[in-house]
C-alpha cells in the first residue's frame, strides 16, 4: 500500500486487464461527458463566459445542473466540454499550478500562462484527455479568450464556442456579435448563444451559466437564465407507511439511550467534612 | 457492470438520507451469489455503494477503508461526506487510463456541529463528481432507477417515507434489470441513528 | 393470348407458368446477367452538391441555396444551380421526376400534381430505394403552393420524412437551424417577403462563414400565389476586419 | 499522407513563401476545420519564431503548435547564447530535426522563411520532414491546386510589390478551389528593416472566372415556361 | 376470289401482295380524315371524327393524343389500334430519352413505330394495324411530320392527309405555301379544310379535333385554346358556306 | 465528441433512430395511447412536431416509434389494409385482428425488418380496454400497459409499479384495484412523459395522448381536461376516440 502518498500522474495498472475484459466482451462503462455547449466573448470591459449545464451518460441525463464553469485563478476562468472527469481534474490541476506559478513568481497570474500549461497539458497526452475548453480572463497585459482542443491545439479569437451546441451557438455569435459591447449586451448575447444550443443541440440543455471576467473582479451568474424548470407534477407519489415489505431490519443508535439519576442530598444535611 | 450486475440507489429526505443496493453477484447472466451487499459503511454517518465489477468493489472498498483510516490518524477528526466524495473522485482519478468498473454513490449526513446537513454523491468510473440535490442512481438499472427515481422522488420524506420510497424506487427498477435484484438492502441515515432493513424481493 | 412481337414469338408458350396467359404483360422478368451481383449504385455520395434553407412565410415558401457542387473538398462545377448531396444520384432523382411529370402531361386527364403529391412520390421513390439497398444519396426539400395553402417537406436517404416550418440539411442544419428557428417559429404567417429574405441572407452569411464546402454566391428563390421567382447569383455582405489585429494562437504579438 | 488523429483540429490550408531582392513574402489563408465545420474562420497561420524569421503552419494545428513553442523557446536560447538572432537556416534546421525525429507521431508540413545577414530565404520541410530551400514554396492542401499556375507565372527578379500581388493571387486561387482553405489571406512581408503585416479581407479577396452569370427567373402562375431540351417545365397551379 | 392468299398476312398472294396489309388500309380509308401541316414555326394536327351516336359526350374518345411533351399523333383508322400505338409511342419515347437523356427528334420515334407496325405484318398470328398514324412535333430540327402506314412504312411530310377526304384535303393542302404559314394560321386553314373535306351525305355529325405545337405553346403538344377553336371552327364552317353559295 | 459527421462509412446504413418514447395503458372501458413528437437524429432535432400515434378506427390507435421513415410507411400500409378490410366487409376491423394483422405484417419483413416498435392500444369487441404491445418482428402480447422507446426503460418500470402495484402490499384486507380511474392514468401517462424528458435527451417538445372511450362509457370525466379534442371518425361511431395535447420541455 505505497501508494497512500501516490506519485503524479496516472496509474495505468488496471490497463491490461481492463484490455483483457474488453476482448471478452465486458463492455466498458460509459463514462459521464458533457455533450455542452460553451462559450466566451470579449466585450468592451473584459470577458463574459458562458455554459449550459446538463452532463449526459449516452442519451440519459446524468446531471440537470452541473457547473461547467471552473476556477482557475480570480481573474481566470475556463469552461469545458467533453468528459466530465477530464475537463474536472484538468482544470483543477492548472488552477493549482497557476496558484504556486503565482506564489513562485509574486506576480499576479497571466491568461497566456493558463494557455499554455493546458495546450502542453493535453498535446503531452495527445487527445486521450478529452477535454475541450474556453478559457478566458483579465490580467495586466489586458483581456484574453482562447480555446484549447483536446488535442492542444488553441485558438485566440474574440468570440468562441465548444462543445456539441458550438455551431448552435456559433450561428448566434456570427450574426450578432459587435466589437466593443457594453456589459450588459454582452451578458445577453452569451446567454443567446447558450440558449440556441440548449434548445437546439440535445447534448446541451437545463440551464444557462454566465461568468463576467473584468479588471475589476469576476462576477459568476450561477444559473443567469433558467428557462428548463421542472413543472408540477400531476399526482404525488407518497407511499402509505408499510407499503414496502422487510424481513429483516437492524437499527444502530448513535446517542445510548442514558437516564441521569438525580443522587439527592439528604435534606438539610451537614456539609462534608473537608478540612 | 454487466459482468457481476448491481445497482444502487441514494436519495436525500428532510435532515435524513437513505442509500439502497440490490444483493445480487452474477457472472454475467448467470447468479452466484444473492447476499452480495454492494453499501459499505465508511463512518457512522458515510456510506457508500459501489456497484460494478466485484473485484474492485472490494479492492475500493478496502482501499477507501484504508485512505479514510490515514486520514482519520493524520488528521485527528472524521472524514466528511464532501471530503470523502472528493477522497473517492481522487482515486477513480488516478486511473484514468485503467480505470475501476465501479460508479460509487455516497450518502451521508454532515457532522451534527454543522447540522448534520444531508449530502449525496456519485460519480462514473473515472471519479467525474455529481452533486444533486435530490437522488443519484448508478449500476446495471441505472436508466430504469433514473425513471423511477425521477418519477417518485419529492423532497422533505422524513426518515420513513423516504425509506419507503427509495425501496419502491429500487425495486421496481431491478426488477425490469436481468443484470440486478433477488433482494435488497436499505439503509436511512439520521441524525441519531441508521435504520437498515433488507427487503423482500423477486428471486429472478 | 401472346400480343407482343419479339423475344417469344415463335417459340413454344408454357401455359403451366402463365396459366393466365398475361405473360409479358404483367411479369416482366427483371434482366439479369452475369454481372448484376457486382453492380451497386451510389454507396457512398462522391460529388456532393451544397444544400438548401427553406422557410414558410406569408405569402408561400422561400428557399435559399448555394451554387456549389463539391468533388470532396474541390469546388469542380462552379455554375450548378441547385442540389443536395450526391450530383449523380440529383440528377437521376430529376429524370425520374420528369418522367413522371411527361407521363402526367401525356395522359392529359385534367389531374396535376401539386406540392403534396410530388413530395408523397419523392419520398415513396426514397424509401423504396433506400429499402433496396440502393439510396438516393440526396436530402430533399420540397416546397410549393397550391389552393392557398403553402407546404414544405423534407426527405433523407433513407426516407425519413418530416414537416416543419424551417428545413435545412446536412451541417448545415446545425448552423442554420437555430437562426432559422428563433426567426421563423410561430411567425409563419406574418414574415414579409423582404423580412424573409433577409433572414435566409442571415442564415447564408453564418454558413458562408462556418460551412468549409459552401461559396458566398447563392440563390433565393421563392413560390407563392403568384408564381415562383428565382433570383439571380447573389452574394452576401460578410465582416472580416475584426480580426486583422489578431496575431498568432497564443503569446504571440508580432 | 499521414492521417490526422480522430476529432482533431485540421488547418487544411494554403501557406506560401516567396524570396525577392531585400526579403521574403510569406503567406496564408485562415480557416481552420474540423470535418467541414469552419472551427476558426481567421486563424493567423504565420507564426512568430524569431524576429525575422516566421514559419507557416500546415496539418494538424496540435502538433505546429507545440513544434512552433518549442523552436521558439530553442531560438530565443539561441539568441541568448551566441548573442546574435539566429539565421533562417537555423531555425528551419531544428524544425526539420524535430519533424524528423517524431515523424510517427507528427502531421505538420511546415514552410520556414525570412531574413538574415545573408539575405532572404525560404526552405520547406513537408511532412516527414527533409529541408529544401527553394525561392518560392507552398505547401497544405490547396496548394496541389496551383502549382500549375506558380511555375507559369513565378519569375525571378521581382521586386515586393510583384511578389505580394503573385502570393495574394495564388492564394485566392487555391482558396476557391480547396473547401479546407478560405477566409481572409495574412500575409507578412519580412526585410532587414522589420515584419509589415497585410491583411487581404474575405470580401476583397482577388477574383477569377467563376462561372457565367446567372439571371433571374420569375415563372407566372398558369404559366408553362418552355425549356430547351432538359428538365421539366415549370408548371405553377395558383 | 383471293384464292385463301388473304388469310395471312404471313403469306404473299402470287403476284407478291399481302392481301391482309391491303385490308388494314381499307380500315383506314373508311375513317373520318385525319391531316398534319408543317408550316414555318410550328406543327397542326387537326382530325374529323364521325360521331357515330348522340349519346357520346362531347369532347371524349379524342383521337389525337399526346405521345411526349413536344410530340402529338392524330390516328385515322381503328380507335384501339389507335390508342396502342399512341402508348407504344409513349413508351418509345421515354426508352429514347431514358437512354439518350434528351427529348427524341420526331424521325427516331416514326422509325420505331415504322418497325412496330410492319412486325404486325410479318406473322399469321397476328393482323396488322388498321391504322394510318399523323405523327406531329417540333424537336430540335424543328417542325417534323411523319406519317405511319399500316404496312410499316413511314414518310415525312410538309402536309400530310389520311382517312375517307385524304384526296381532297391533299389537293386543298397543295395549294397552301405551308412553309409561309405561321403555326396560327395553319389552325385557321386546318379548320378550313376539315369542314371542306367532310362529307355530309354520308357523315351526318362530326367533331372537329385541333390540336398544335409552336411558339406559342412553348414547344408543347396542347389542344387548341378554346376561343381559337371556336373562331377557326367558325371560320371554316363560313368559309364552306360561302363555297356552297357560289 | 464532434457533433459534426460526414458521410464515410464504406457500408450504406438503411436504418436510423429518431428517438422518441410511447407509451399505452389500458382501463376497463378506455384505453389511452401517447406518444412524445419529437423527432430527432443524433443531437439534433429535425422537427419538434411528429406525430407518433395515429388513429386507424373508431376504437384503435396505433403508436409506433423507432425509425421514423418505417414507422410512417408502416402506419400508411396498416391504414390501406384496414381501408381494403372496410370495403370488403363494410365494418371496421375488430381490435385483435388488426394486432394480428400487424403481426403478420411485421413478420413478413423478419429479414428485413420495420425497425419499429408498435403499441396498438383499443377497444375489444367486449367493450374492453385493451393495449398490444409488439416486437419489430412482430411478437406480440395484450397487455394492460406498455412503454417502448428510447425511455421506455425509465417509463417502464414506474408503470410496473403505479398500474400493476408491483412491490407493493395493499392494506390488509383490501386488494390492489384492477383497474385505475381514467383520470389518475391521463395523469400517471403525463408524470411519465414529464419524468423522461428531464432524463432523456430524445424525448420533449410536445405530449400527444389518445383516449379511447368504449361506447356507453361516461364523458363527464373527460369534459373536464383542458383543450381536449374529439377525434372520431364517423358520426356513427359508438366507440369515441379524444386527443390531448400537452408541451414538454424542448432542451
Amino acid at each position: 500500500m505505497a501508494d497512500v502518498y501516490n506519485k503524479a500522474g496516472f496509474d495505468f495498472s488496471n490497463h491490461v486487464r481492463n484490455s483483457f475484459l474488453q476482448s471478452k466482451g465486458v463492455p466498458f462503462p460509459k463514462a459521464t461527458s458533457t455533450g455542452t455547449t460553451i462559450v466566451g466573448c470579449l466585450f468592451k470591459d473584459g470577458i463574459v463566459l458562458g455554459a449550459d449545464t446538463r452532463a449526459t451518460e449516452g442519451p440519459i441525463v446524468a446531471d440537470k445542473n452541473c457547473e461547467k464553469i471552473h476556477y482557475i485563478t480570480d481573474n481566470i476562468r475556463c469552461c469545458g466540454a467533453g468528459t466530465a472527469a477530464d475537463t474536472e481534474f484538468t482544470t483543477a490541476l492548472i488552477s493549482s499550478n497557476m496558484e504556486l506559478h503565482a506564489l513562485n513568481s509574486g506576480r499576479k497570474p497571466r491568461v497566456v500562462t493558463a494557455m499554455t500549461m493546458l495546450k502542453q497539458y493535453l498535446f503531452r497526452h495527445q487527445g486521450a484527455i478529452g477535454a475541450a475548453l474556453v478559457l478566458g480572463g483579465v490580467d495586466s497585459t489586458g483581456a484574453h479568450l482562447f480555446t484549447v482542443a483536446p488535442h492542444g491545439s488553441t485558438d485566440k479569437l474574440p468570440y468562441v464556442t465548444m462543445g456539441s451546441g458550438s455551431l448552435a451557438a456559433m450561428a448566434v455569435f456570427e450574426s450578432q456579435w459587435r466589437k466593443d459591447l457594453d456589459r450588459e449586451s454582452a451578458i445577453n448575447l452569451v446567454s443567446a448563444a447558450i440558449s440556441a444550443g440548449i434548445f437546439n443541440d440535445l447534448g446541451s440543455g437545463s440551464n444557462v451559466d454566465v461568468c463576467v471576467i473584468t479588471a475589476e473582479g469576476t462576477t459568476m451568474l450561477r444559473n443567469h437564465v433558467t428557462p428548463n424548470e421542472r413543472g408540477a407534477k400531476e399526482k404525488r407519489y407518497k407511499f402509505r407507511l408499510g407499503t414496502t415489505a422487510w424481513t429483516k431490519e437492524s437499527v444502530r443508535k448513535f446517542v445510548v439511550d442514558e437516564s441521569v439519576t438525580q443522587i439527592s442530598v439528604p435534606a438539610g444535611g451537614e456539609a462534608m467534612d473537608i478540612s | 457492470m454487466e459482468l457481476n450486475g448491481g445497482s444502487v440507489v441514494a436519495m436525500v429526505g428532510k435532515n435524513c438520507v437513505a442509500i439502497a443496493s440490490d444483493l445480487r453477484l452474477g457472472n454475467q447472466a448467470l447468479t452466484i451469489a444473492t447476499n452480495f451487499e454492494k453499501t459499505f459503511p465508511i463512518t457512522d454517518r458515510i456510506i457508500i455503494g459501489l456497484p460494478g465489477l466485484a473485484t474492485d468493489v472490494i479492492t475500493l472498498k478496502e482501499r477507501f477503508r484504508y485512505r479514510v483510516n490515514m486520514y482519520t490518524i493524520k488528521e485527528g477528526r472524521e472524514i466528511e461526506p464532501e471530503t470523502f466524495a472528493h477522497l473517492v473522485s481522487s482515486t477513480l482519478y488516478e486511473r484514468r487510463f485503467g480505470p475501476f468498473f465501479v460508479e460509487p454513490v455516497i450518502a451521508g449526513l454532515t457532522k451534527p456541529s454543522e447540522g448534520s446537513v444531508p449530502f449525496i454523491a456519485g460519480t462514473d468510473l473515472i471519479g467525474c463528481l455529481t452533486l444533486p440535490k435530490d437522488f443519484v442512481v448508478s449500476g446495471t438499472a441505472s436508466d430504469k432507477l433514473f425513471g423511477m427515481a425521477e418519477s417518485l422522488w419529492e423532497p422533505d420524506l422524513g426518515p420513513e417515507e423516504l425509506f419507503e420510497t427509495i425501496s419502491q424506487t429500487l425495486m421496481n427498477a431491478v426488477d425490469r434489470d436481468a443484470f440486478s435484484g433477488w433482494g435488497a438492502v436499505v439503509h436511512v441515515i439520521t441524525p441519531d441513528k441508521v435504520i437498515t432493513r433488507t427487503l423482500k424481493g423477486r428471486m429472478d | 393470348m401472346d400480343h407482343f412481337p419479339g423475344t417469344h414469338w415463335g417459340k413454344p408458350r408454357n401455359d403451366n407458368i402463365d396459366a393466365y396467359g398475361t405473360y409479358p404483360l404483367h411479369a416482366h422478368q427483371p434482366r439479369t446477367d452475369a454481372f448484376a451481383d457486382g453492380v451497386q449504385r451510389t454507396q457512398q455520395p462522391v460529388v456532393t452538391g451544397a444544400s438548401v434553407l427553406a422557410l414558410k412565410y406569408k405569402d408561400g415558401i422561400m428557399m435559399a441555396a448555394d451554387n456549389l457542387a463539391s468533388y470532396g473538398s474541390l469546388a469542380r462545377f462552379k455554375d450548378i444551380q441547385r442540389a443536395s448531396g450526391d450530383m449523380a444520384d440529383f440528377q437521376q432523382l430529376k429524370h425520374i421526376l420528369d418522367t413522371l411529370l411527361i407521363e402526367q402531361f401525356v395522359q392529359d386527364d385534367g389531374h396535376k400534381f401539386g406540392p403534396t403529391e410530388i413530395y408523397e412520390y419523392l419520398s415513396r421513390l426514397m424509401y423504396g430505394r433506400r429499402s433496396k439497398m440502393d439510396p438516393l444519396w440526396n436530402s430533399l426539400l420540397v416546397g410549393g403552393f397550391k389552393d392557398g395553402k403553402s407546404f414544405l417537406g423534407y426527405v433523407d436517404l433513407l426516407g425519413t420524412t418530416y414537416s416543419a416550418p424551417t428545413l435545412r440539411n446536412w451541417v448545415w442544419r446545425y448552423i442554420a437551424q437555430p437562426l432559422l428557428r428563433k426567426s421563423v417559429e410561430g411567425r409563419e404567417d406574418t414574415l414579409t417577403e423582404e423580412e424573409a429574405v433577409k433572414i435566409l441572407e442571415g442564415c447564408m452569411k453564418v454558413l458562408f462563414y462556418r460551412d468549409a464546402r459552401s461559396l458566398n454566391k447563392y440563390q433565393i428563390a421563392a413560390v407563392t400565389e403568384k408564381g415562383i421567382w428565382i433570383s439571380d447569383s447573389r452574394s452576401v455582405e460578410t465582416e472580416w476586419a475584426f480580426a486583422e489585429g489578431i496575431r498568432g494562437y497564443g503569446a504571440q504579438t508580432q | 499522407m499521414q492521417r490526422l488523429k480522430a476529432g482533431e483540429v485540421n488547418l487544411g490550408t494554403s501557406i506560401m513563401a516567396v524570396q525577392f531582392d531585400g526579403g521574403v513574402v510569406i503567406g496564408a489563408d485562415s480557416r481552420t476545420t474540423t470535418g467541414s465545420y469552419i472551427a476558426n474562420r481567421v486563424t493567423d497561420k504565420l507564426t512568430y519564431v524569431h524576429d525575422r524569421v516566421y514559419c507557416c503552419r500546415s496539418g494538424s494545428a496540435a502538433d505546429t503548435q507545440a513544434v512552433a513553442d518549442i523552436v521558439h523557446s530553442h531560438l530565443q536560447m539561441f539568441a541568448q547564447q551566441y548573442g546574435t538572432p539566429p539565421p533562417v537556416h537555423t531555425a528551419a534546421s531544428v524544425f526539420e530535426k524535430l519533424c524528423y525525429d517524431n515523424k510517427d507521431n507528427l502531421s505538420a508540413g511546415i514552410i520556414v522563411a525570412g531574413w538574415d545577414k545573408g539575405g532572404p530565404s525560404v526552405y520547406n520541410i513537408p511532412l516527414g520532414g527533409g529541408l529544401f530551400k527553394q525561392p518560392w514554396a507552398i505547401g497544405g492542401s490547396g496548394s496541389t491546386y496551383v502549382y500549375g499556375y506558380c511555375d507559369a507565372t513565378y519569375r525571378e527578379g521581382w521586386g515586393r510589390d510583384q511578389t505580394v500581388q503573385f502570393v495574394k493571387n495564388t492564394l485566392a486561387l487555391a482558396m476557391s478551389r480547396d473547401g479546407s482553405s478560405g477566409g481572409t489571406i495574412r500575409i507578412a512581408v519580412i526585410t532587414e528593416d522589420g515584419v509589415e503585416r497585410l491583411f487581404i479581407p474575405g470580401n476583397e479577396l482577388p477574383t477569377f472566372w467563376e462561372g457565367p452569370p446567372v439571371p433571374m427567373t420569375v415563372v407566372e402562375a398558369k404559366k408553362v415556361v418552355p425549356t430547351a431540351g432538359e428538365g421539366a417545365p415549370i408548371e405553377v397551379e395558383a | 376470289m383471293n384464292s385463301g392468299y388473304d388469310l395471312s398476312s404471313s403469306t404473299y398472294s402470287p403476284d407478291g401482295r399481302i392481301f391482309q396489309v391491303e385490308y388494314a388500309n381499307k380500315a383506314v380509308e373508311n375513317s373520318g380524315t385525319a391531316i398534319g401541316l408543317r408550316v414555318k414555326d410550328g406543327v397542326v394536327l387537326a382530325l374529323e371524327k364521325l360521331v357515330h351516336s348522340k349519346l357520346l359526350v362531347p369532347g371524349t374518345n379524342r383521337r389525337i393524343q399526346t405521345v411526349d411533351r413536344h410530340i402529338g399523333i392524330a390516328t385515322a383508322g381503328l380507335l384501339a389500334d389507335g390508342r396502342h400505338l399512341a402508348s407504344r409511342a409513349f413508351d418509345e419515347s421515354l426508352n429514347y430519352r431514358e437512354t439518350y437523356r434528351s427529348e427524341p427528334p420526331l424521325s427516331a420515334i416514326a422509325e420505331r413505330l415504322g418497325l412496330y407496325v410492319q412486325a404486325y405484318t410479318l406473322y399469321s398470328s397476328v393482323r396488322p394495324f388498321g391504322i394510318s398514324a399523323i405523327l406531329g412535333a417540333v424537336d430540335k430540327d424543328g417542325p417534323a411530320l411523319y406519317v405511319v402506314e399500316p404496312s410499316g412504312i413511314y414518310y415525312g411530310y410538309n402536309g400530310a392527309a389520311v382517312g375517307k377526304g385524304r384526296q381532297l384535303a391533299k389537293t386543298e393542302l397543295e395549294k397552301l405555301k405551308l412553309s409561309e404559314l405561321t403555326t396560327r394560321e395553319a389552325v385557321f386553314e386546318a379548320a378550313r379544310i376539315m369542314h371542306l373535306v367532310h362529307d355530309d351525305s354520308k357523315d351526318k355529325e362530326f367533331e372537329l379535333e385541333l390540336s398544335w405545337i409552336g411558339a406559342e405553346t412553348n414547344g408543347l403538344h396542347l389542344p387548341v385554346p378554346k376561343d381559337l377553336f371556336e373562331e377557326a371552327d367558325k371560320k371554316g364552317r363560313d368559309a364552306l358556306d360561302a363555297d356552297m353559295e357560289d | 465528441m464532434s457533433p459534426i459527421s460526414q458521410p464515410t462509412s464504406v457500408a450504406f446504413n438503411p436504418y436510423a433512430e429518431n428517438g422518441g418514447t410511447i407509451l399505452a395503458i389500458a382501463g376497463l372501458d378506455f384505453a389511452v395511447v401517447a406518444g412524445d413528437t419529437r423527432q430527432s437524429e443524433g443531437y439534433s432535432i429535425q422537427t419538434r412536431y411528429a406525430p407518433k400515434v395515429f388513429r386507424l378506427t373508431d376504437k384503435a390507435t396505433l403508436a409506433v416509434n423507432g425509425f421514423a421513415a418505417d414507422g410512417n410507411i408502416f402506419v400508411k400500409t396498416v391504414k390501406q389494409r384496414l381501408e381494403w378490410y372496410r370495403h370488403a366487409h363494410a365494418k371496421d376491423m375488430p381490435l385483435r385482428a388488426i394486432a394480428r394483422l400487424i403481426q403478420t405484417m411485421l413478420y413478413a419483413k423478419r429479414f428485413f425488418p420495420y425497425y419499429v416498435y408498435n403499441i396498438l392500444g383499443g377497444i375489444e369487441e367486449d367493450g374492453s380496454g385493451a393495449v398490444y404491445s409488439f416486437d419489430p418482428v412482430g411478437s406480440y402480447e395484450r397487455e394492460a400497459c406498455r412503454a417502448a422507446g428510447a425511455a421506455s426503460s425509465l417509463i417502464q418500470p414506474f408503470l410496473d409499479n403505479q398500474i400493476y402495484f408491483k412491490n407493493q402490499v395493499a392494506v390488509s384486507g383490501t386488494s390492489h384495484p384492477k383497474h385505475l380511474p381514467i383520470l389518475d392514468v391521463l395523469s400517471l401517462v403525463t408524470d411519465s412523459f414529464t419524468s423522461a424528458t428531464e432524463r432523456h435527451i430524445e424525448v420533449g417538445d410536445g405530449l400527444e395522448i389518445y383516449v379511447i372511450v368504449a361506447s356507453g362509457r361516461s364523458l363527464t370525466e373527460l369534459s373536464s381536461i383542458a383543450g381536449i379534442e374529439e377525434v372520431t371518425g364517423s358520426a356513427s361511431a359508438t366507440d369515441r376516440v379524444f386527443v390531448i395535447r400537452r408541451e414538454l420541455k424542448k432542451d
